[in-house]
């Protein structure tokens, strides 16, 4: 490819020297355009007037602040990425562009690093499909290193239990739908693939002890399985199913307390888990609901419908009034529980989202039009909600139709501030660090 | 906004950048000629400087960030379109994005020539000379729009231009955001 | 990669079987799911009841509706996209991915093709970019090839004379800037990459004849640049200066009538440019304001604020009362003039597009509502405007705030129809098939 | 919506499909097995029919499409999320978006395989089979936005649950919205 008109020089000097000529173009005419302004000031003036503001510096680029546990990052499907947020001071942290598909970002706060599955095709839409772990500096948010995977992950809207780091920080286990399940297996310390772990008929990974995961089975059994110090799989056990399918099946959306992890069905049974033998342990389902509860239909749901603070045991159910088949449905309340007593001890009722979103683009962030908005609006509800694992916790729950966040005293349940704008179409949310 | 004989100007400018330019040229790589004009330009020593931790200066979202001019209400606050170094700003203000209106969020890169506004401090009632760097690499933040264009130019005129996404200097030319940079004193008015 | 904990197997074979297992399994289970629906219908039933809905076909795709002038394209930089509707039946007719950075589609009804300069990094934000021209089948609206560019073509944000076709249909011209500018040659017909011109100076491409453009340049002059019939420069013009860059600068948002170039300044300035003839001609300017006009601060703005057509020989400026630098500002009024005469013939007042949005959020497309919303509601003003090239003329007007274009008969001005929801964050519109 | 023994159901589909599949997989490709399988699943003869152009017999946007199953309002009409057939639905109208509620927007391909619901058609009283197939290869339609949930269930049961992305199956796994077809009477109630 030649530089048409100007068969004398060959292209790439010639082109070379254009580029140049343009860049000092550029920059020079810049100046140029100042001229007027850099007109030499009197001398007179200066002494005068106070100092003027001193010329910055070009380049600069921040830091993350210090990873903290009222920092929450939110999964956004138009934006395609996951932005942190600082839940104190309401400010954006900072973000990780995901690809397409599914937003599953696996933060490791001992190694000071974030893991996250990407998928891309050559043609953004279209061509050659590249799957590929990036592994990006906790501290700094800029990608340090990459790892191909086979191009398989699994792509379901709000990510929950599709990738997921085993206890001992070295494994990370990436959910696969092809429509054929498996699991990638990829070691994050020595940077590279291990393989592809076949899982006919069970879907999803839960961490499950430092070499160990589990899924969950078409059947409602649970699939647990162990690898060996290389990453490979070295056993399997696969339970009889512990709930119904079809009758009362219990969402993806688990938390995890230790060696517990809490599933919750649509018709609000806590079924536990008890990962520290050999083979799951499932203990008696409880029920988040009571008489008076179901008789005024109340249900779980949401996007993200439970959240949970280890240390004190407290369990977080994101609730509404509605009919069967809502467990998607925004909520209304949030429902507070104490695990040693499986009792509800606090009610927490969410304010109006989308009139603090409105307020806030008329640019009012308090006062009396955002107390008059909130209640003149209809109340949107929240899809999801979490929790910080600080003894001074925060509940964040999100409005998606308000793109707003708001945050609450995880213990007293009094309202602290919003987050608003935190992306177009925001979904689920991590409160990862410690 | 008319200014004197700007096509002389202009002519002026042209025939001095082609000589230098061309003088520049030889022997220098692009980067390292981008850096030098931008230094020159910023009035920097060295391009690009990152990472740079200004984390215990400025944490974002300290209220330190927010009124770095002393100046009170909007156009004393980077994070506001108000902010009077927005002037001839187009873009996401990376201050909204977990930069400053100085320097650029986590895991992107400032892009060293952009366009150039002139806005009044309204702290000391001075012209300044505004670089509006974008920042580059990651896809938009998304939060806080802002446009205004005093002194703004179509495309043809790149310089004074807004409309053009100036990650073009950038190792990846994917826009982020907007910083707004005093480069020194333009005049009294 | 071996499959793990599975020495028996080789990989292939194993997994594809393990495939095809699974594929059969989702499948399969799909029609258990449906087993107790698809319990036999009494016999008796069917004899008593209207027939039942056939079963459908899967895997049909929609070829595009005819090309039709009232169908307008709306560019969209946060979706990364341009998109088509049908102005009479408010219908998406269809869309085109656009990568990163402009979206400057170019249509060619000629060869019922639309070609469309895309940027594409390996990794979405980063890695490698790379440039390519992809011809989309107008009828079908999918790519059928690629022209690979030179990585340079500029990104603009509303993409105004970045890239154009030349009047044989033959040569595409694609806009670059590296900050050097230049412009790549395409040969859509051979399907291949000429090369590139080097334009120091000067940016910016307008189609002036069948096998040349010109480009405006940083003084305010004007380069013509003539091609070979292999798309080789076979010469080039540089004008004096027709406009003053700083003092009155004519907007990139030109509109073309046959010979004639209608540029349009920052203060309302009509300055025409004939491409007849060897080297172009300028016309004694002429205003779009009268003194009253000024003292009453009427500004031309907005993202694309011109339109014609040419049949008529009718111009549209959208205008805006505001101050200096305001030339980006959203218009409230859309004024015509008739280029014979030189005269305004008619106002058209907008609108109020947001409250037709909020009355479509709320799912209502008319009515009282509608009517209420559209006075209560503050008026966005519109952004961009064009205007089919039929003999019974749409003006289509888009207001980016409230994501809605409004569609009026072009000549007697009467307001014809909303469309709603046309994207997030759209820009410039477009109206190409006549 | 509890069914007898849904777990006895599983296994035996879980072991017929094992044997089915293993000998269908003997010689078979993918896709055609694809092709094959979601074929039986649909009732066609074959598939896929790409492109088809069905302009003259439904052009997008015509009333002729809006009212395909003789109910008026919005349980007759495919572009909205009232539409009888959306009752399990999780996406973009495809009917919204240059489609239909049986076909694809232009350039675009049809996701053979997919979810399941069942679904109330109020003109006859039945209940019908509707497979919610995903139009992919484009980026999202982002318009029509649609999620109803009737028999929904996660992603550990694929073929009831719309929150997986089903261009798992196609040339690019991108998704641009959804159909929902008719696969035949489920049963009276």
């Amino acid at each position: 490819m030649g530089v048409l008109g100007r068969p004398g020089g060959t292209f790439a000097a010639d082109l070379e020297e254009a580029l140049f000529v343009r860049i000092a173009l550029v920059v020079l005419s810049a100046c140029a355009a100042a001229i007027p302004a850099v007109a030499p000031v009197r001398s007179g003036a200066d002494a005068a007037t106070p100092a003027s503001l001193p010329a910055e510096t070009i380049g600069g680029v921040l830091a993350a602040p210090p990873l903290a546990p009222h920092q929450v990052w939110v999964a956004d499907f138009v934006l395609a990425r996951t932005a942190g947020f600082d839940g104190d001071s309401g400010q954006m942290l900072g973000m990780l562009p995901a690809g397409v598909g599914a937003i599953a970002p696996v933060f490791a706060q001992a190694r000071n690093e974030i893991y996250l599955p990407e998928t891309y095709y050559s043609r953004g839409s279209r061509g050659e499909r590249t799957d590929v772990v990036t592994i990006y500096d906790a501290g700094t948010l800029a990608p340090v290193s990459e790892i191909l995977l086979p191009p398989k992950r699994a792509d379901i809207v709000h990510a929950m239990a599709l990738a997921t780091l085993l206890d001992d920080g070295r494994f990370l286990a990436v959910a696969n739908f092809t429509p054929a399940t498996s699991v990638t297996i990829v070691d994050v310390e020595e940077r590279r693939l291990v393989g592809e772990v076949a899982t006919p008929g069970c879907h999803l990974v839960y961490a499950a002890g430092p070499r160990r995961f589990f899924m969950l089975c078409g059947d409602g059994a649970l699939l647990l399985v162990t690898l060996d110090a290389q990453g490979a799989e070295q056993s399997r056990t696969r339970s009889e199913p512990f709930f119904e399918v079809l009758g009362d099946p219990v969402t993806e959306k688990a938390v995890r307390r230790g060696d517990e992890w809490l599933f919750v069905s649509f018709d609000g049974l806590v079924r536990a888990v008890d990962i520290s033998g050999e083979a799951p342990r499932f203990s008696e389902p409880w029920s988040l609901l009571d008489d008076a509860d179901r008789a005024a239909s109340w249900r779980i749901g949401g996007v993200q419908h439970l959240a949970l603070h280890e240390a004190s045991g407290r369990l977080y159910s994101l609730m509404h009034r509605g009919g069967p088949d809502s467990h998607k449905d925004p909520g209304t309340e949030i429902w507070v529980y104490d695990l040693e007593t499986r009792t509800r001890i606090q009610k927490i009722t969410l304010r109006n989202f989308l009139g603090a979103f409105l307020a806030q683009q008329i640019g009012m962030d308090g006062g009396v039009l955002l107390w008059l908005l909130e209640r003149v609006v209809p109340s949107p509800g929240a899809d999801s909600i979490a929790v910080s694992q600080d003894e001074n916790p925060r509940l964040f729950a999100l409005s998606r139709n308000a793109g707003t966040v708001g945050v609450w005293d995880a213990r007293s349940g009094s309202f602290r501030r919003y987050l608003a704008n935190v992306g177009i179409a925001p979904g689920a949310l991590q409160a990862p660090w410690r | 906004m008319s200014r004197p004989e700007p096509h002389a100007i202009e002519r002026l400018v042209d025939r001095w950048a082609e000589t230098t330019a061309r003088q520049l040229a030889r022997g220098l790589s692009r980067r390292s000629l981008l850096g030098r004009l931008g230094a020159a330009l910023a009035g920097a020593a060295t391009l690009p400087l990152l990472p740079v931790s200004r984390v215990s200066a400025a944490p974002p979202g300290e209220p330190a960030a927010s009124a770095p001019d002393g100046i009170e209400g909007p156009e004393g606050d980077p994070s506001s379109c108000q902010y009077w170094r927005h002037c001839a700003i187009d873009g996401f203000l990376c201050s909204c994005c977990g930069g400053s209106h100085t320097a650029c969020p986590p895991g992107t890169t400032m892009s060293p020539v952009t366009w150039i506004g002139t806005c009044r401090n309204p702290a000391d009632g001075r012209q300044y000379v505004i670089s509006y760097n974008d920042c580059c690499g990651k896809s938009m933040c998304a939060r806080c729009f802002c446009n205004r264009n005093e002194g703004d130019r179509p495309a043809y005129l790149p310089p004074k231009s807004n409309d053009i996404n100036w990650c073009v200097a950038a190792p990846s030319t994917v826009y982020h955001c907007s910083t707004a940079i005093v480069l020194g004193v333009a005049a009294d008015r």
